[in-house]
C-alpha cells in the first residue's frame, strides 16, 4: 500500500483490482440463433469457473451477468448504452450477430467500453479499439478445403448461399468462390436463398440437373439440414462443403443423409493441439458432452478478457483495452488451439470438420 | 436518476422512434385505411438519412428532412397506385410493398451497403431533438382529434359515400393521409439510423408490421396518446419482463392475449372508459330521468288511461 | 302461446323496459304501439334472447324460454323479424330465404320457398343476385319472407311494413293475418297503426317502456287517446 | 418439368395451410394470426413423440391434425370467443382477433423455442422413409405424391362442403352477421368452434408433411408460412376454396421460376410484386367477391 | 309562397337513366322542382325512387340524361360540389357515424359551412353554431343530444339524419323516407317542420310511401314506376290518376279517392 508509483508493478488486490469485476454478456438465448448464445454461454460458464477456482486474477471473482438479447438490434443496442453509462460494468462479452454486433461496435467506442465478440463475422463490426472478435473469419481459413478438393478430384462445383445475412454474403460472392477457382475447380452455378427460405427443392432440382462434383452450401444453421436432405432426395451423390454453421449439432435432423458433409472450421474438439485437449476434457467434465465451435469461441473470449484484464491489473476499462491490446499483439493457445491476432481480429489454422451421421468429427486428409 | 437515464437512453429514444412508427400506421387507419405502408416509409427513410449522412455528410436536421420529404411523395405516388382498393386487399398490397423495399434494399449494391446494411452514419442528432419533433408531431394531431377535423376524420372512415354527399373530399383525403403515414415512418426510420448509426435490410421486416400494429391496437387507435401508450408499452415490456427469464416471451403473449380480450378499445379507451363512469355520463343521467319532460302527447295518453282506459269517444 | 311477463330490460343505467307484459295466443295477433323510444325493440330483442333480461320471464307455450340463447329459442319455435331489415346482403336473396329455413327439413323449406316467391314475386327474378343491391322495400320483404321460411309455433314483427307500398303494406299485413289464422301466435310492432289495428285481435300500447294500455283491439280503436296518438285527429271523426 | 412438379408440392403445401385459415376467413370472419404456429406446434408435439415411438407416417399425420385441433379449438375458445363476447360486433372485433392472434402465437412460439432451443426438427425416427421415383426425366418423392393427394382432396372437399351443405351457407352469414345469423337459429359458437378446429386439423396435417418434405423445421418457421398464406388468400380472393387454390399455387410458382431462374433474393420480391400486381388489376383478388354496397 | 315561375328551377333531372347490367333502375326520368316547393316522388318498391336520388346527387354515375342545379349543369360534376351548392340528403337507412354523440353528428352537417377560412375553423373554438342548434331543436332532438347513436331507437336515429341534413342550411333537401319507423303523431310532427321549412324557402324532394302524409305534405307529386314517369300533378290529380291507383295505392285508396 505504501509506494505511491502509478504504473502498477505490484500484485496487490487491494490497489489494482477489486474484489469482483462484473462483464455484461450480451446473448442471443432465445430465438432463431439461440443454438449460437446456448453453447457459446456454455464456454463462458466453463472459462469464468476456472479463472476464479485458479485464482487467476489472485483473489478477485470475475462475474459475468447474462442479458438475453434475442434477435432484436434493438435490444442489443439498448443493453451496450446500458453497460456503457453503468460503470459497474468493466466490459462487454458481446453477441454473435453481426447485425446485433454492428449496432453495438459503434455505441462501445463512443462508450470506450471494452467488448469482446465472438462469431459476428460481417465487415463493419470491428471498428476501432475497443472492439475484439476471438472468431477468424471464414475467409481467414476456408482455403484449408484446397486439399480435399484435390483429394476428391473436384473439377466442378455449384455454390448456395443465403443473401440475406452479410457473413454468408461475404463468403458466397467472394471468398469462397476465389477458394474454389484457386484450386482449378469450375463453378458451375451460384444461387442464392433469402433468410428465410424453407423450400429447397427447386434450387437443388437445378444444381442436381447441373451435376456439379461438389456443391457449397454457405446457409443459416436451420438451413442447412434440409438443404442437405433435399440434395440427397433429388438423387445428389457428390460432395457437399459447408461452412461453420453445420456444427452445432444443426445437422442432426438430417441423420444419415448429412453423413460425409465436411466444413472448413475453426475449431474441431479433435485436434491435437494440448490447449484444446485442455479445454475438451475440461467441457466433458462439467456438462458430459463434446465442445462445439461456439463453445469454444465464448471460452476464449473470456480469457482473452481475463488476460487483458491481469495485464492491465485494473477494472478501469481503458486499461483493460490496453490489456488486451498487449494480449492480442502477442497471441495465446486457447481453446481454438494458437490464436493469434490480425488487428483486433483472431486467426486460427482451421480444420476440415464432418458429419458423420450421428456426431460432428475431424477428417485428417490421407486417412479416410 | 441520472444513471438510470443514461442506462435507459437507448429505450427512452425507441419509445419515441416506436411512437413515431405506431403513428405511420394510426394515421391512415383513422381514417379508415388499412396500410403498412408507414412500415416501407421507414425504411425508405431510414436508408435515405444514412445515405446522405455517410455520402454527403449532411447535418442530421437535412438528412431528416429530405428522408421526410421523399417518403411523403412516395407515399403520395404510393396512394394514386393503390386508390381502387381497400380493407385487407389494401393492407397486403402494403405490406407487398413493405417487403419489397427490404428487397431492394438488400440487393442494392454499393448504394444500400446490400445484406450489410450501412454503418458508421454518425451525426449530430440527440435526444433532445427527437423529443422534440414527437412534440411538434403530437401537437399537430391533437388538432385532428378535435372539432370539425375530427368529424370529418370519423366519417370518412366510417362512411365514405355519406361523406362526399356531405362535401367532404374522400380521396384527398386518403391521399394526404398516405403522405402523412409516409412523412412519420421516414421519421421513425431517419431518425433511428442516425442514432444507432446503422440500417440494415433485416430490420425491415413482417415483425416491424406486427409491432406497429400491435402498438396502435393496444395502445388505442383512436388519438395519438393511444400510439404513446402503446409505444411505451411494447418499448418497455421486453426489459421489464427479462426477469420473467426463460418465460419471458410466453408471459409478453399472455399480455397481449389479454389486452385484446379486456381492452376493446386500446389502453386509453379502458382509461376514458373508467373516467366516464367515474363521473357518470350525461346522457345517460338525461334519459334515466325522462320522464319529467313528458311529450304532451303521450301525458293524454297517460291521463286518459289512468284508470278508465274505457273511456271510449263516441 | 308467447307470454312476456313484467319484462325488465336496461343498458346499463338506463331502465328501456320496465315491466312490460304482452301475449299472443295462437291464431291471434297482439299489436304493440308506441312512441319513438319507447321501448318496444328493446322488448322484442330481449325476448329473443339478444339482449340480458334484468327481471320477467318469457314463456312459449307455458315453457319459460328467458335466458336461452338465441338459436335455440329459434328452434323452440319463436322467430323475429328484425327491425331495419337486416338481411345478409353479400348472399343471394335465394340463400337468405335458405337460411330462414335453417332449422326446418329440407322440404319442407323448399315448400315455403316457392309460397314466399309466389307473395313477392320480385323476389323470384332476383333470387341469384345478392340481396343487398335489392331496394329498401323488396330488402323488407324478404326479411319477412326469410322469417316465413323457419315455420315457427310464434312469430315477433318489429316493424314489418317498414318502407313498403302501400299496396305491398296490404298484402304483408294480410299474410300475417293469414299466418296467424293457421294457428301461429303473432306479436307485432307496427307503426302503421291504422292498418295494423284493422288485423290485429289485442294492443298494447308501451309509453316510456312501460305498457299504458292493454285491451283488445276494437277497444283501443275507441280510446280516445290512442286513436289520437296513433291515428290523427281525422281518425275520431271517423 | 421438375420445377412444375415441385412448384405444384410447395403450391399444395401453401395450399394446405392456407385453406383452414381462409376459410374461417371468409366464413366466420376470423382472420387467425396464430395460425403459423398452430401449424408449427403441431409438428413439433409429433417430433417429441416420434422420438420415443417409431411411428408411421400416416400416424404422424393423424396425430399433427389432432394436435392442431386441439390447439386452435382452445384458441377459439379461450381468446377469439372471449373477444368476441366482449364486442359482438364483427367488423370491430376484426382488429382484436387480429391482435389476440399475435399474442397467441408468441406464446406457441416461445414454448416451441424453449423446448426446441430453436434447432430444427425433423421426423428422421418415423418409420417412413422418403423414396424417389423416377418417372421418365421427373424425380418425384412419394413425400410430393402424399401432398398432392391431400392437399387437393381435402380442398376439394371443403369447396363442396361449403357450397352444398346448408351449415356452410350458415358459416357465411355468421361471417357477414353473427346476430341475424343467430335469429335463423344458426348456433354461432358452435359453428364457429367446428370451423376452427378444422382449420386447426388442417394446419397440424400441413405442418407434419411440411417436415416430413423438407427434412425439418424449426420453431420460427411457422412465421414465414403465415406470411405466404396471407399473400395467397387474399390473391385469390378472401374466402373462396378456388381462390385459396389458384392464389397458392400461382405464389409457389412465381416462387419457385424466380429462385431457379433468378436468384434466391428476389424471390419474395417478385411474389410480392406480382400479388401487387395482382390486385392493382383485380382489387378484390382472382376469384373475390365484389362487395355488396349501394346508396 | 315566392317563387316566380320565371325563374329557372332549384333542380333539373332530364330523361335520366341509371342501367346496373340488364337492370334498368331508372330509364329515363325526370323532374323540375322550383324553388321553395315540395315535391315528392310515389311509387312501388323497387321502381328506382333511391337510385333517383343517388344519381341526382351524383353517388352513381348517369347511363344518360342531364341534371342542372339552378340552370346548371352538373352530371359529371363531382358529388362534394353539390354539397358546396346548398343540396343536402338524407338516405334509406340510417347512416349515423357510431363514434360521434348526436350532437357531433349534427354538427358535421354544418361543418361545410363554417365561418372563417378552413384554417381558423379547423383550429378555432368548436362551439355549436347557431344552425346546429336550430336543427336539433326543430327535430326535437334536445334530450338525445349526447346520446350516441346506438343507443338511439329507430325512429329517433332517423330523426338525427334529418337535422344533420338542415344544419348545413340547405337550399335544396332531398328526403328518402324521411318519416320511416315513426307513427302518426310523429310524422305529423315531421310534416308540419317540412312546410315551415317550405315557407322559409327551402325546396324539398321526398320520397315516402305515406300517401296521406304525401299528399298533405306535398306541393306537387310525381309518380314513378319500373323507373319512369307514369303521373304527375297536384297530389290529388296524382292519387287518383288510375295507374297509380293501380300499380301502387291499392285498395283503400281506390276507395279514398
Ligand atoms: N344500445 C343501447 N344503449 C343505450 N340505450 C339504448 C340502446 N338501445 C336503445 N336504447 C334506449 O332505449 C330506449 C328504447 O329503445 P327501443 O329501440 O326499444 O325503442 P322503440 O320503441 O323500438 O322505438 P322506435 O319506434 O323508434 O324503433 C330508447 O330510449 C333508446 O334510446
Ligand atoms: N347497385 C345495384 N345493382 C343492381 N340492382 C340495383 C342496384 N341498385 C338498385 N338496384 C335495383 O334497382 C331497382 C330500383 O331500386 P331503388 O332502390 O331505386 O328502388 P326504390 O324505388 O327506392 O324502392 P323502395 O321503395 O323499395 O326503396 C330495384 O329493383 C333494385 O333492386
Ligand atoms: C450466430 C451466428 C450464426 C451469426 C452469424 N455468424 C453472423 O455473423 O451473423
Ligand atoms: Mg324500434
Ligand atoms: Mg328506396
Amino acid at each position: 500500500a505504501g509506494c505511491g508509483n502509478g504504473s502498477s508493478e505490484g500484485t496487490q488486490a487491494s490497489e489494482g483490482l477489486p474484489e469482483t469485476i462484473t462483464i455484461m454478456s450480451i446473448k442471443e438465448m432465445t430465438g432463431p440463433v439461440s443454438f449460437a448464445g446456448e453453447n457459446s454461454t456454455k464456454g463462458i460458464d466453463l472459462a469464468v469457473e476456472q479463472i476464479n477456482e485458479q485464482g487467476f486474477l489472485g483473489d478477485t471473482k470475475l462475474e459475468v451477468e447474462l442479458k438475453d438479447a434475442s434477435d432484436s438490434t434493438q435490444e442489443a443496442a439498448s443493453l451496450a448504452t446500458q453497460a456503457v453509462s453503468d460503470s459497474t460494468y468493466s466490459a462487454i462479452l458481446g453477441p454473435g450477430l453481426s447485425s446485433q454486433a454492428s449496432a453495438i461496435s459503434p455505441i462501445a467506442e463512443k462508450g470506450q467500453i471494452p467488448v469482446v465478440y465472438y462469431q459476428a463475422g460481417s465487415d463493419g463490426v470491428l471498428v476501432g479499439d475497443y472492439t475484439y472478435r476471438v472468431t477468424a473469419p471464414a475467409h481467414s481459413y476456408y482455403h484449408i478445403i484446397g486439399d480435399y478438393l484435390a483429394e476428391k478430384k473436384v473439377e466442378t462445383a455449384a455454390v448456395l448461399y443465403t443473401s440475406g445475412n452479410p457473413t454468408l454474403t461475404e463468403l458466397g460472392e467472394n471468398a469462397v468462390p476465389g477458394v474454389i477457382e484457386d484450386n482449378g475447380v469450375e463453378i458451375k452455378r451460384s444461387d442464392t436463398v433469402a433468410n428465410d427460405t424453407q423450400d429447397f427443392t427447386a434450387v437443388t432440382s437445378e444444381i442436381v440437373k447441373a451435376d456439379p462434383d461438389a456443391v457449397f452450401l454457405l446457409l443459416l444453421g436451420p438451413q442447412n439440414p434440409r438443404a442437405v436432405s433435399q440434395l440427397k432426395q433429388k438423387g445428389y451423390d457428390g460432395e457437399i462443403i459447408g461452412m461453420s454453421t453445420m456444427g452445432a449439432g444443426n445437422l442432426e435432423t438430417a441423420g444419415e443423409d448429412a453423413a460425409g458433409v465436411v466444413w472448413p472450421s475453426n475449431f474441431s474438439a479433435r485436434s491435437e493441439v494440448p490447449s484444446t485437449q485442455e479445454f475438451v476434457k475440461a467441457y466433458q467434465e462439467k456438462y458430459g458432452e463434446m465442445p462445439n465451435n461456439y463453445a469454444a469461441e465464448g471460452y476464449d473470449a473470456v480469457w482473452l478478457l481475463a488476460r487483458g484484464i491481469k495485464e492491465a491489473n485494473s477494472a478501469d476499462r481503458t486499461a483493460i483495452q490496453e490489456g488486451i491490446a498487449k494480449v492480442a499483439a502477442e497471441g495465446f493457445d486457447g481453446a481454438q488451439g494458437p490464436l493469434t491476432f490480425e488487428g483486433n481480429d483472431v486467426r486460427v489454422e482451421g480444420v476440415l470438420a464432418s458429419w458423420d451421421g450421428s456426431e460432428e468429427v475431424v477428417i485428417t486428409l490421407g486417412e479416410s | 436518476m441520472i444513471g438510470w437515464y443514461e442506462a435507459n437512453l437507448v429505450l427512452i429514444e425507441a419509445t419515441f422512434l416506436n411512437f413515431l412508427l405506431a403513428l405511420s400506421i394510426q394515421v391512415p387507419l383513422r381514417l379508415g385505411v388499412f396500410s403498412f405502408a408507414g412500415v416501407g416509409s421507414y425504411g425508405l427513410g431510414a436508408y435515405t438519412a444514412a445515405i446522405l449522412t455517410l455520402r454527403y455528410d449532411v447535418p442530421a436536421f437535412v438528412a431528416i428532412g429530405a428522408a421526410v420529404l421523399l417518403a411523403a411523395v412516395v407515399g403520395y405516388l404510393f396512394s394514386l397506385l393503390v386508390a381502387r382498393l381497400n380493407g385487407l386487399y389494401l393492407a397486403m398490397a402494403t405490406i407487398a410493398f413493405v417487403l419489397i423495399i427490404a428487397v431492394l434494399a438488400t440487393n442494392g449494391g454499393e448504394l444500400t451497403g446490400g445484406a450489410n446494411g450501412l454503418y458508421g452514419a454518425l451525426s449530430d442528432l440527440t435526444t433532445g431533438g427527437v423529443v422534440a419533433v414527437c412534440v411538434v408531431v403530437a401537437v399537430l394531431l391533437a388538432l385532428t382529434e378535435r372539432g370539425p377535423l375530427r368529424r370529418r376524420i370519423e366519417a370518412v372512415r366510417e362512411d365514405p359515400e355519406l361523406s362526399l354527399s356531405m362535401g367532404i373530399g374522400v380521396v384527398p383525403m386518403r391521399q394526404m393521409a398516405f403522405a402523412v403515414s409516409g412523412a412519420l415512418g421516414a421519421c421513425a426510420g431517419a431518425m433511428n439510423a442516425l442514432l444507432r448509426t446503422t440500417v440494415s435490410p433485416e430490420e425491415i421486416n413482417f415483425h416491424l408490421i406486427v409491432l406497429a400494429l400491435t402498438m396502435v391496437i393496444i395502445g388505442g387507435s383512436r388519438s395519438w396518446i393511444g400510439a404513446f401508450i402503446g409505444s411505451v408499452i411494447f418499448t418497455w415490456l421486453p426489459s421489464v419482463l427479462a426477469s420473467a427469464g426463460r418465460w419471458q416471451d410466453v408471459v409478453y403473449g399472455v399480455i397481449i392475449i389479454l389486452a385484446a380480450i379486456f381492452m376493446p378499445t386500446g389502453l386509453l379507451g379502458l382509461v376514458q372508459t373508467l373516467y366516464q363512469k367515474l363521473r357518470g355520463r350525461r346522457s345517460a343521467a338525461v334519459t334515466a330521468e325522462a320522464p319529467a319532460d313528458d311529450t304532451a302527447e303521450e301525458r293524454a295518453l297517460l291521463q286518459a288511461l289512468g284508470g278508465e282506459s274505457r273511456g271510449g269517444v263516441q | 302461446m308467447l307470454e312476456i311477463r313484467d319484462l325488465h330490460v336496461s343498458y346499463g343505467k338506463v331502465d328501456a323496459v320496465r315491466g312490460v307484459s304482452a301475449s299472443a295466443a295462437p291464431g291471434r295477433i297482439t299489436l304493440v304501439l308506441g312512441a319513438n323510444g319507447a321501448g318496444k325493440t328493446t322488448t322484442l330483442r330481449a325476448a329473443m334472447g339478444l339482449l340480458p333480461v334484468r327481471s320477467g320471464q318469457v314463456l312459449l307455450d307455458g315453457k319459460p324460454i328467458t335466458g336461452r340463447p338465441t338459436h335455440r329459442i329459434v328452434r323452440d319455435g319463436l322467430v323475429l323479424v328484425p327491425e331495419g331489415r337486416q338481411v345478409f346482403a353479400p348472399l343471394t336473396v335465394e340463400e337468405n330465404l335458405v337460411l330462414g329455413g335453417y332449422t326446418t327439413s329440407r322440404d319442407k323449406a323448399a315448400e315455403t320457398m316457392e309460397r314466399v316467391y309466389e307473395m313477392f314475386p320480385i323476389l323470384k327474378e332476383r333470387r341469384n343476385g345478392p340481396a343487398g343491391l335489392l331496394s329498401g322495400g323488396e330488402q323488407q320483404m324478404l326479411a319477412f319472407g326469410r322469417a316465413l321460411m323457419s315455420s315457427p309455433r310464434a312469430m315477433m314483427l318489429d316493424e314489418p311494413s317498414m318502407g313498403l307500398a302501400p299496396t305491398m303494406v296490404e298484402s304483408v299485413l294480410g299474410t300475417v293475418r293469414t299466418i296467424a289464422d293457421s294457428g301461429i301466435a303473432l306479436l307485432m310492432v307496427e307503426q302503421n297503426a291504422d292498418m295494423g289495428l284493422e288485423i290485429a285481435d289485442d294492443v298494447v300500447v308501451v309509453a316510456r317502456g312501460e305498457v299504458v294500455f292493454s285491451g283488445p283491439a276494437e277497444q283501443a280503436r275507441r280510446n280516445t287517446s290512442v286513436v289520437r296518438a296513433f291515428l290523427g285527429e281525422a281518425a275520431l271523426g271517423a | 418439368m421438375e420445377i412444375l412438379i415441385n412448384a405444384v408440392t410447395l403450391g399444395s403445401l401453401y395450399l394446405l395451410f392456407a385453406l383452414g385459415m381462409s376459410v374461417a376467413w371468409g366464413t366466420i370472419g376470423i382472420l387467425n394470426f396464430a395460425h403459423g404456429s398452430t401449424f408449427m406446434f403441431s409438428a413439433m408435439v409429433a417430433y417429441f413423440v416420434v422420438q420415443t415411438v417409431a411411428l408411421p407416417m400416416w400416424a404422424m399425420v393423424l396425430l399433427g391434425a389432432a394436435v392442431g385441433t386441439v390447439l386452435s379449438v382452445l384458441t377459439q375458445a379461450l381468446v377469439f370467443n372471449l373477444i368476441l363476447r366482449r364486442n359482438p360486433d364483427l367488423l370491430k372485433a376484426e382488429m382484436q382477433i387480429v391482435v389476440g392472434g399475435i399474442g397467441t402465437a408468441s406464446v406457441l412460439l416461445a414454448i416451441a423455442q424453449h423446448y426446441t432451443k430453436s434447432v430444427p426438427f425433423g421426423f428422421s425416427a418415423s418409420t417412413f422413409k422418403v423414396a424417389t421415383y423416377q418417372l421418365g426425366p421427373v424425380h418425384i418423392s412419394n413425400v410430393q405424391l402424399v401432398i398432392l393427394v391431400a392437399a387437393l382432396g381435402l380442398a376439394g372437399l371443403a369447396a363442396w362442403w361449403l357450397k352444398s351443405a346448408r351449415a356452410g351457407l350458415a358459416l357465411r352469414a355468421i361471417g357477414v352477421n353473427p346476430e341475424v345469423a343467430s335469429l335463423m337459429g344458426v348456433d354461432r359458437s358452435r359453428m364457429a368452434l367446428g370451423t376452427m378446429a378444422a382449420a386447426g386439423a388442417l394446419a397440424g396435417i400441413a405442418g407434419v408433411l411440411l417436415t416430413y418434405y423438407l427434412g425439418s423445421i424449426a420453431a420460427e418457421t411457422g412465421d414465414s408460412f403465415l406470411i405466404s398464406a396471407f399473400a395467397a388468400i387474399i390473391l385469390g380472393g378472401i374466402g373462396s376454396v378456388a381462390g385459396v387454390v389458384t392464389g397458392s399455387m400461382i405464389l409457389a410458382l412465381a416462387e419457385t421460376l424466380v429462385v431457379t431462374q433468378l436468384s434466391g433474393t428476389w424471390a419474395s420480391a417478385v411474389a410480392f410484386g406480382l400479388i401487387f400486381v395482382v390486385l392493382l388489376f383485380l382489387p378484390r383478388g382472382i376469384f373475390g367477391r365484389k362487395e355488396v354496397r349501394r346508396t | 309562397m315566392t317563387t316566380t315561375e320565371t325563374a329557372p328551377p332549384v333542380l333539373e333531372a332530364e330523361d335520366v337513366a341509371v342501367h346496373y347490367g340488364g337492370i334498368k333502375a331508372v330509364d329515363g326520368f325526370g323532374l323540375r322542382l322550383p324553388a321553395g316547393r315540395i315535391y315528392g316522388i310515389l311509387g312501388p318498391n323497387g321502381s328506382g325512387k333511391s337510385t333517383f336520388l343517388a344519381a341526382v346527387t351524383r353517388l352513381v354515375p348517369l347511363t344518360r340524361g342531364r341534371l342542372l342545379i339552378d340552370g346548371e349543369e352538373y352530371h359529371t360534376a363531382p358529388p362534394t360540389k353539390l354539397a358546396r351548392r346548398g343540396l343536402a340528403r338524407t338516405f334509406q337507412t340510417v347512416r349515423l357515424l357510431p363514434e360521434l354523440t348526436v350532437l357531433q353528428n349534427v354538427q358535421l352537417g354544418a361543418d361545410l359551412h363554417a365561418p372563417g377560412g378552413r384554417l381558423r375553423s379547423w383550429l378555432g373554438r368548436d362551439r355549436p353554431s347557431e344552425a346546429v342548434e336550430e336543427a336539433i331543436e326543430r327535430t326535437g332532438l334536445g334530450d338525445v343530444r349526447d346520446a350516441w347513436p346506438t343507443e338511439l331507437s329507430y325512429g329517433m336515429a332517423r330523426r338525427v339524419e334529418i337535422a344533420r341534413a338542415l344544419a348545413s342550411r340547405p337550399r335544396l333537401l332531398l328526403l328518402d323516407e324521411p318519416t320511416a319507423g315513426m307513427n302518426h303523431s310523429e310524422r305529423q310532427e315531421v310534416s308540419e317542420l317540412m312546410r315551415k321549412l317550405r315557407d322559409e324557402g327551402l325546396a324539398q324532394l321526398i320520397v315516402e310511401h305515406d300517401v296521406q302524409m304525401m299528399v298533405d305534405t306535398c306541393d306537387h307529386l310525381v309518380a314513378m314506376n319500373s323507373g319512369t314517369l307514369v303521373a304527375e300533378g297536384s297530389p290529388q290529380e296524382v292519387v287518383s290518376h288510375p295507374a297509380v291507383q293501380e300499380a301502387y295505392l291499392g285498395k283503400r285508396w281506390r276507395s279514398h279517392a
